[in-house]
């Protein structure tokens, strides 16, 4: 009990901490936040799935993508309000992960992972197919007409800077408090039962197809919402989200930040990007640090930074 | 152009498709059937032997045959001794825990493809087959060249069966496959049997690399869909099961070739592509696999 | 004493490949026993109990419990309707605390609302979780990570996970192995215990518990049922002395 | 409607407290410098492929961002000022591009970005430019701006877009080659445009498409889409990109023998690609779009030579030195053309600084062309304010000897169709 | 020809926090055997396994003639001399039965006289040497993992449980060949569970209990006194009464 306090306390201090940052950094940085607190929400997704479930997908790009076209397309082509194109889009994700994970978890371990990719492959593909649609690999650029909103008679820009950061850091809250609920009490018991003994947690009555499916939609929306959020965002949707890489960068970002830990995704997220930012601008080869950085992880530390933290120090920080 | 043509043309393409993917996907399931891992680092070893082609055409001199040859030596050599040093250094460590393996040869994936950028570079590299001679038929043209691939595919087959069931280290390898433990129990130096698989499975796509770039061309970002088709195959064939494997290349790559006339490409991607998915979530064990237990 | 029917096997059967495991048995269970099964290696007890516990899909025959027919739920409902079982080989969460393992057990009788806590709060099912621990001589262990603590200590984890499912069918698949003298002392007053609430079935080897606790005992060879009778009955059969000692012995 | 900016702070409120923790993440070099003074130096951000599948050309367009700049620099710069490029890897990824966009903008405080190539990162890019008041100026080819896709802050000034090009080329194909069509594309938007239009044009001239191939971009083998070429067709029109193109071509050749039909590509296919290789042979006497010609020609012009010089290009369009290092000489000169462009449009609103930024982009609304000059090698120009699209003449080569041959330039007037979109009219 | 001398002494072998060998240890000469019995669960099993290296021991000594084998890698121990007849067989099912011995003879690159002493010992696998040695009957697969272990020129051989499941003829002929075996001087380490299957071909017996040695008799010892076994084995008196 303390020590779920005490990290829901370290939450709410990061929190604070985020919101002000606004305030102190440049104004490349505040931009750099903004996409690292998007890009944190699409691994806390994954996380719930890969950290506290201990299922590894490789296609979760997929989620991510149904997320932003579905919500970009609403937006695109029938002019729904933004606000209503975002919840189109994490309604969209949902039923794209209950259906994937209806599938998908009737496997295990390898060709769990395999099969996740092969999906996420195929809707990679068909973004591509139905172009005519999708705007195939050159995407689709919303209309700035499109890109404000009304919120209860306050106008929200989009394509302004600080009202795209406090949006991005409100789903980021929200997402991080939620999954701080969801990973602590009876369901977040019943998911690490399934990670740390799924045959044993079947013999203590639960049916662990379903908590797993649960997991897999909870992590499939949560995706989503960071592609919905993504897209109505930056205005642009394209294939290039659905592809392979785009399922490696939550997998890494957790991993480097620590799965099955609360803030891991933030730490890894922000790590990662600011890494790869500032060697985009030294070597044209950055993408060489995610692989060696990839094998060091698992060679050297596989339950991350905070995992790593949590295991020496602080078990609370889970 | 009649039907008839136009099938006999699907056909042969289909033929040297499957030669090329029989190849590399062989070497993805021998090292799959052994080690019980996936090597997601597959492709890149196809495209280092694409790439070692292009490098000895350059350095030797002489007539194409000579660095075509020479490449088939040198190239799956090099890229044997890589994926041996791999295993030593990464796959060992991590004990051939199958997830850990996926996300670390994902990290070999990423460091080969950029090194390859940095010293390659990116341009697309064509290398001169060793031989040029277009067969004719009545409708079109068909390159002789491509018909060798199917025959070195065959011969290159074959003597991996002969390794496997006829030699020596063949049997070590098929006994530490079934048992480790016992293997180990009976003197066989089961973690050098492993470096070898890996570096026996990293040379079959080096081969097929080196075949394939006299008639492509090498290119760093080459080992993609490789990677890809040869998941598919190994998995319609049957983790690990060889003959599987052959089978599933032989269907995959004439039903590409033919499926491409009724289909749009991509459509006809998908459609490949969910079906892997399928067989892996409703018939696991391939469908040319026989269920285990 | 006579007893109202718990749980009944028809015919049941299971097969790997061409060994018959469990073949053919007939068994009947009385509410409130306690039964012992034993068996040489390899009779087919543990596949036998996974048949009941649907751990295993039978090959043929029903299990009927509590006068349903159970045979074709999946492992986890049987858990629910009151079959919990017990690892032969110790099967805990390694990376959780004592608390954390039979907290899960304690969730799954109490059944909250997953988000919420409306009915059933976080801390009752901590208390109960605590308190099924306390019964197997873990009370001061709640926060130890269970896969530090000592192999008998992990046992009898093992067995408060069961407990604190509260279940109708308690079925503990050789619990005493690796316990010290003391702990299987210990160990006999927790399944009298248990045995106030709920039927066990217990599969042992040590034969002084089985003699001991075991109102009836079941004796299994290969894959049948062998004999079955008060440990009397089952002291004096030849059939038994054979199977365990061997025609040597005789 | 006042768009309002109420969920973002007042900057003044900066709490002191947090002082400490922006020292934390604000690792050296990682706030952004501020800008030392306002007309010390112009900064022009330079997002260029340098990996990914546009790396190829990325690398040229690079090497001639460098040389213009160079010379630029060395004739005084631009209002006194010198230009400094900042180069960063866009990966050829329209997601990592427009985070380039936002460095450019808010890290490094450039006046302007110029130079990207592949048509989809432009388009996940240039909403971003627009948002970010970031003049951004395209060498891409892509029909998207002077369609009206894009905002004010684009422009195109040097490269002639698809549409143009393809307009200009269907009467000759059809007058020269046949008027039965079979198009060979790319599976994506770049193809699309070539199909479109090209149809409209051919069908305009009274020709037909008697069959349209669209091949996935990821394609590594083409054979089995050759079939599909109708036995009517009088000409092929193939354009490709991407790393597989080389095969393509070749295994069209094998495919057709010699007797085929007439064949007509686009130079994309071959960019920084050896002509003169066994495997391309079969490409004698074929024909190719070239918005530059790669070879020099006997008429070459005394800007063509200075300018082949400064990239250090030689006769056939490979590196000094290193033949085997072919350029994609069709295409870079926009790089080099779009930096005097800009240099004009600076110089006439006598631009020192961001605040001018305006003032710079209606100057450049307001040129009506450029003349062939060591400025603009490739050409004279029209520019179109309205549409902020350029256009240029265009040739069609022969491949005589393994080298190109150009047989017909096109005027600049072939290349117009009716505006599209008013850019003008949108505000900034 | 001098006598092999084995011994193992302080194995202490660990799974995870649990105990499984504690200060586990025997000694064994050529031409004797010894029989190890105990319950499920004792430890028999690993304290093979911790032998032959696929299980590390903590701590511990193993001696064969004077050299020191504690820490080698696995594929070391059966190198030195060590024959392994694991618990259920362990064939390598896919294998014929000709692969599967020549895998033993491959281990000390020993030369065919050792497998035509095997095969004479076991004629019936003669006449299946290119069978798949998964589809041979219960008592073949069994004589085939005792003739592939035989392969290996042993000086030691150790036996986990190799009349399992067997009928009487069967494990009648197994005991035969270790009979023979013993008279040509190798030292047999024989794990069972049944009495009966050891009392016939044992020099001595050690009964094991948490892994450990309890108690060690000689064979008359044990032929004497049966309630030994009852007490030993776990079949408790009352039982036998």
């Amino acid at each position: 009990m303390t020590n779920d306090r005490k990290l829901l306390l370290l939450c709410l201090g990061v929190l604070a901490i985020l919101f002000a940052l606004q305030f102190v950094l440049s104004s490349y940085l505040v931009l750099a936040l903004t996409r690292i607190l998007i890009l944190s929400v699409f691994a806390m997704g994954y996380n719930i799935l890969m950290g506290y479930t201990g299922l590894l997908s490789l296609g979760h790009a997929m989620f991510f993508a149904a997320g932003l076209y579905a919500s970009g397309l609403a937006s695109y082509y029938w002019g729904v309000p933004l606000g209503w194109a975002f919840l189109i889009g994490i309604a969209g994700s949902a039923v794209v992960s209950v259906i994937i994970g209806l599938l998908a978890l009737r496997t295990e371990a390898v060709a769990f992972m395999i099969v996740t990719l092969m999906f996420s492959q195929a809707a990679f593909l068909a973004t591509l197919h139905f172009s005519k649609i999708t705007g195939g690999d050159q995407g689709l650029t919303l209309p700035t007409e499109a890109r404000s909103f009304d919120l209860f008679g306050l106008v929200l820009d989009m394509t302004h800077d600080g009202t795209r950061f406090n949006i991005a850091f409100t789903v980021f809250a929200v997402v991080l408090l939620l999954t701080y609920v969801a990973t602590r009490g009876p369901f977040g018991r019943q998911l690490v039962a399934v990670r740390g003994n799924p045959g044993r947690t079947e013999m203590l009555g639960f049916n662990i197809y379903i908590v797993k499916l649960m997991a897999f939609t909870l992590s499939g929306t949560i995706a989503g919402t960071a592609g919905a959020l993504y897209g109505l965002m930056f205005g642009y949707i394209g294939s290039s989200f659905a592809d392979f890489q785009n399922s490696i960068q939550p997998l890494l970002f957790t991993l480097v930040g620590g799965p099955g830990t609360l803030l891991g995704p933030l730490l890894g997220t922000a790590l990662m990007t600011m890494l790869i930012d500032r060697l985009s601008g030294l070597t044209t080869a950055y993408l060489i640090v995610v692989g060696v950085l990839l094998i060091v992880m698992t060679l050297w530390a596989p339950k991350g930074i905070l995992g790593t933290i949590r295991d020496k120090w602080a078990r609370w920080l889970n | 152009m009649d039907i008839a043509p136009y099938l006999l043309l699907a056909t042969l393409e289909g033929l040297v498709q499957a030669s090329v993917l029989t190849l590399t996907a062989l070497g993805l399931s021998v090292v799959f059937g052994t080690m019980r891992v996936v090597n997601v680092a597959h492709g890149e070893f196809f495209m280092l032997g694409a790439v070692g082609a292009w490098v000895c055409a350059m350095l030797m001199p002489g007539p194409p045959w000579l660095g075509f040859v020479t490449a088939l030596i040198v190239a799956p050599a090099i890229v044997g001794l890589l994926a041996a040093a791999a295993d030593w250094a990464i796959l060992k460590r991590i004990d051939y825990d199958p997830e850990a393996t996926i996300i670390s040869t994902i990290g070999l994936m990423y460091i080969i493809q950029q090194v390859v950028l940095m010293t390659f570079g990116p341009n697309a590299q064509a290398v001169d087959a060793p031989f040029y001679y277009t067969i004719r038929f009545p409708w079109f043209g068909y390159s002789s060249y491509k018909l060798f691939i199917v025959v070195a595919a065959i011969v290159l087959v074959f003597a991996l069966w002969r390794l496997m069931k006829g030699s020596r280290v063949g049997l070590l390898m098929r006994a530490t496959q079934y048992d480790k433990d016992t293997a180990q129990n009976f003197g066989i130096p089961v973690d050098r049997v492993y470096s070898g698989v890996f570096a026996v499975g990293a040379m079959m796509a080096a081969i097929a690399g080196v075949l394939v770039v006299p008639n492509q061309q090498a290119h760093y970002l080459m080992g993609h869909d490789p990677l890809l088709l040869s998941f598919v195959v190994v998995i319609v064939g049957g983790l690990g099961s060889i003959p599987g494997t052959i089978a599933a290349a032989v269907l995959i790559g004439l039903s590409d070739g033919l499926l491409s006339v009724f289909f749009t490409p991509t459509l006809a991607k998908i459609a490949s592509t969910l079906l892997v998915a399928l067989v892996l979530v409703f018939k696991p064990e391939g469908l040319f696999g026989k269920a285990t237990r | 004493m006579a007893e109202l029917s718990l749980l009944k096997t028809r015919g049941l059967s299971r097969h790997f490949g061409g060994l018959k495991a469990v073949d053919d048995v007939d068994f009947d269970l009385g509410q409130g026993e306690i039964r012992a099964i034993i068996g040489p290696n390899g009779a087919g007890k543990s596949t036998f109990v996974s048949l009941l516990s649907g751990r295993y899909k039978a090959s043929a025959g029903t299990v009927e419990f509590l006068g349903q027919d159970v045979s074709s739920l999946p492992a986890f409902r049987r858990v629910r309707l009151g079959i919990a079982y017990t690892f032969q080989i110790t099967n805990i969460y390694t990376a959780m605390t004592v608390l954390e393992n039979v907290s899960v057990a304690a969730q799954s009788r109490l059944k909250p609302n997953i988000f919420g806590h409306r009915h059933v709060t976080e801390a009752t099912i901590e208390e109960e979780a605590a308190k099924a621990a306390a019964t197997l001589g873990l009370g001061d262990m709640l926060d130890v990570v269970a896969g530090t603590l000592a192999y008998g200590h992990q046992r009898l984890l093992e067995v408060a996970m069961g407990l604190a499912l509260e279940p109708k069918l308690l079925i503990l698949d050789e619990p005493t192995q690796g316990l010290s003298d003391s702990e299987i002392e210990n160990f006999k007053d927790v399944v009298r215990k248990i045995n106030e609430t709920a039927t066990v079935l217990l599969i042992e080897h040590n034969m002084d518990v089985v003699m001991s606790l075991a109102e009836r005992i079941t004796v299994l060879d290969r894959g049948q049922i062998l004999a079955e009778g008060t440990p009397a009955e089952i002291s004096d059969n030849r059939a038994v002395q054979a199977a365990y000692l061997g025609e040597a012995a005789e | 409607m006042k768009k309002s900016a109420l969920l973002l702070p007042s900057r003044r409120s900066v709490l002191a407290g947090m002082g400490g923790a922006a020292a934390l993440l604000a690792a050296p070099g990682l706030v952004g410098r501020a800008r030392a003074q306002s007309g010390d130096v112009i900064r022009l951000g330079a997002p260029f492929h340098r990996t990914g599948i546009g790396a190829s050309y990325g690398r040229w367009y690079e090497q001639t961002a460098k040389a213009a700049t160079a010379l630029i620099n060395e004739q005084g710069g631009i209002n006194g000022m010198q230009v400094e490029l900042v180069i960063e890897d866009d990966g050829t990824d329209p997601k990592r591009s427009v985070e380039v966009m936002e460095k450019f903008s808010a890290e490094h405080n450039v006046d302007a970005v110029f130079g990207t190539l592949f048509s989809h990162v432009v388009a996940a890019t240039a909403p971003r430019a627009g948002e970010l008041k970031m003049p951004y100026f395209i060498c891409s080819e892509s029909h998207a701006l002077a369609s009206g896709a894009f905002n004010r802050y684009v422009f195109q000034p040097s490269i002639t877009d698809v549409k143009s090009q393809v307009i200009s080329m269907a009467p000759w194909i059809s007058d020269n080659l046949g008027k039965k069509v079979t198009l060979i594309y790319p599976d994506y938007a770049f193809g699309y445009d070539h199909r479109d239009n090209f149809t409209a044009a051919i069908e305009a001239q009274g020709g037909e498409v008697v069959a349209d191939i669209a091949i996935p971009p990821t394609e590594t083998s083409f054979t089995r889409y050759f079939p599909k070429i109708p036995f009517s067709t009088e000409v092929i029109y193939h354009v490709m990109v991407g790393p597989g193109v080389l095969t393509f071509v070749k295994e069209l050749g094998e495919h057709l023998g010699s007797q085929g039909p007439e064949l007509f590509g686009f130079i994309d296919s071959l960019e920084a690609v050896q002509l003169d290789i066994p495997q391309l042979s079969f490409l004698e006497g074929s024909h190719f779009w070239e918005g530059n010609p790669r070879y020099a020609q006997a008429d070459q012009t005394d800007f063509d030579a200075f300018y082949r010089e400064k990239v250090g290009v030689d006769e056939n369009g490979a590196a000094m030195g290193d033949p085997k290092n072919v350029s994609t000489y069709a295409h870079m000169f926009s790089v080099w053309e779009t930096l005097y462009a800009m240099k004009a449009a600076m110089e006439m609103a006598d631009y020192k600084g961001p605040d001018q930024k305006v003032a710079m982009l209606e100057a450049m609304e307001s040129i009506q062309g450029f003349d062939a000059s060591n400025a603009f090698p490739q050409g004279q120009k029209v520019f179109n304010g309205k549409t902020h699209q350029s256009f240029g003449h265009q040739y069609i080569s022969k491949v005589v000897d393994g080298k190109l041959e150009v047989q017909h330039t096109t005027s600049i007037e072939d290349t117009f169709y009716p505006d599209e979109t008013d850019y003008t009219k949108m505000s900034f | 020809m001098s006598v092999t001398q084995f011994k193992v002494e302080g194995f202490n072998t660990f799974y995870g926090r649990s105990q499984a060998l504690r200060d586990f240890g025997f000694e064994l000469k050529g031409g004797e055997v010894l029989c190890l019995l105990g319950r499920n669960g004792a430890g028999k099993t690993t304290a093979l396994q911790s032998v032959m290296g696929t299980v590390k021991p903590a701590s511990g000594q193993l001696m064969l003639n004077g050299e020191n084998l504690f820490g080698l890698p696995a594929k070391e121990i059966p190198r030195r001399g060590i024959g392994y007849v694991p618990q259920g067989r362990r064939l390598f099912a896919e294998l014929t039965v000709a692969e599967n011995l020549e895998i033993g003879l491959q281990t000390r690159k020993a030369g065919r006289e050792v497998l035509d002493y095997a095969l004479d010992l076991f004629p019936v696998l003669k006449e299946r040497m290119d069978q798949r040695s998964g589809t041979l009957s219960g008592g073949e697969q069994s004589m085939l993992s005792m003739a592939r272990a035989m392969c290996v020129d042993p000086l030691v051989m150790m036996l986990d449980e190799p009349t399992e499941g067997l009928m009487p003829s069967a494990i009648a002929s197994i005991r035969e060949a270790l009979v023979k075996l013993r008279a040509s001087g190798v030292a047999i380490l024989l794990v069972e569970q049944r009495v009966d299957a050891v009392l016939p071909i044992a020099d001595r017996v050690a009964f094991m209990d948490h892994g450990r040695i309890k108690a060690e008799f000689g064979i008359d010892e044990v032929r004497n006194d049966l309630s030994l076994l009852h007490q030993y084995v776990g079949v408790s008196d009352k039982a036998k009464a």
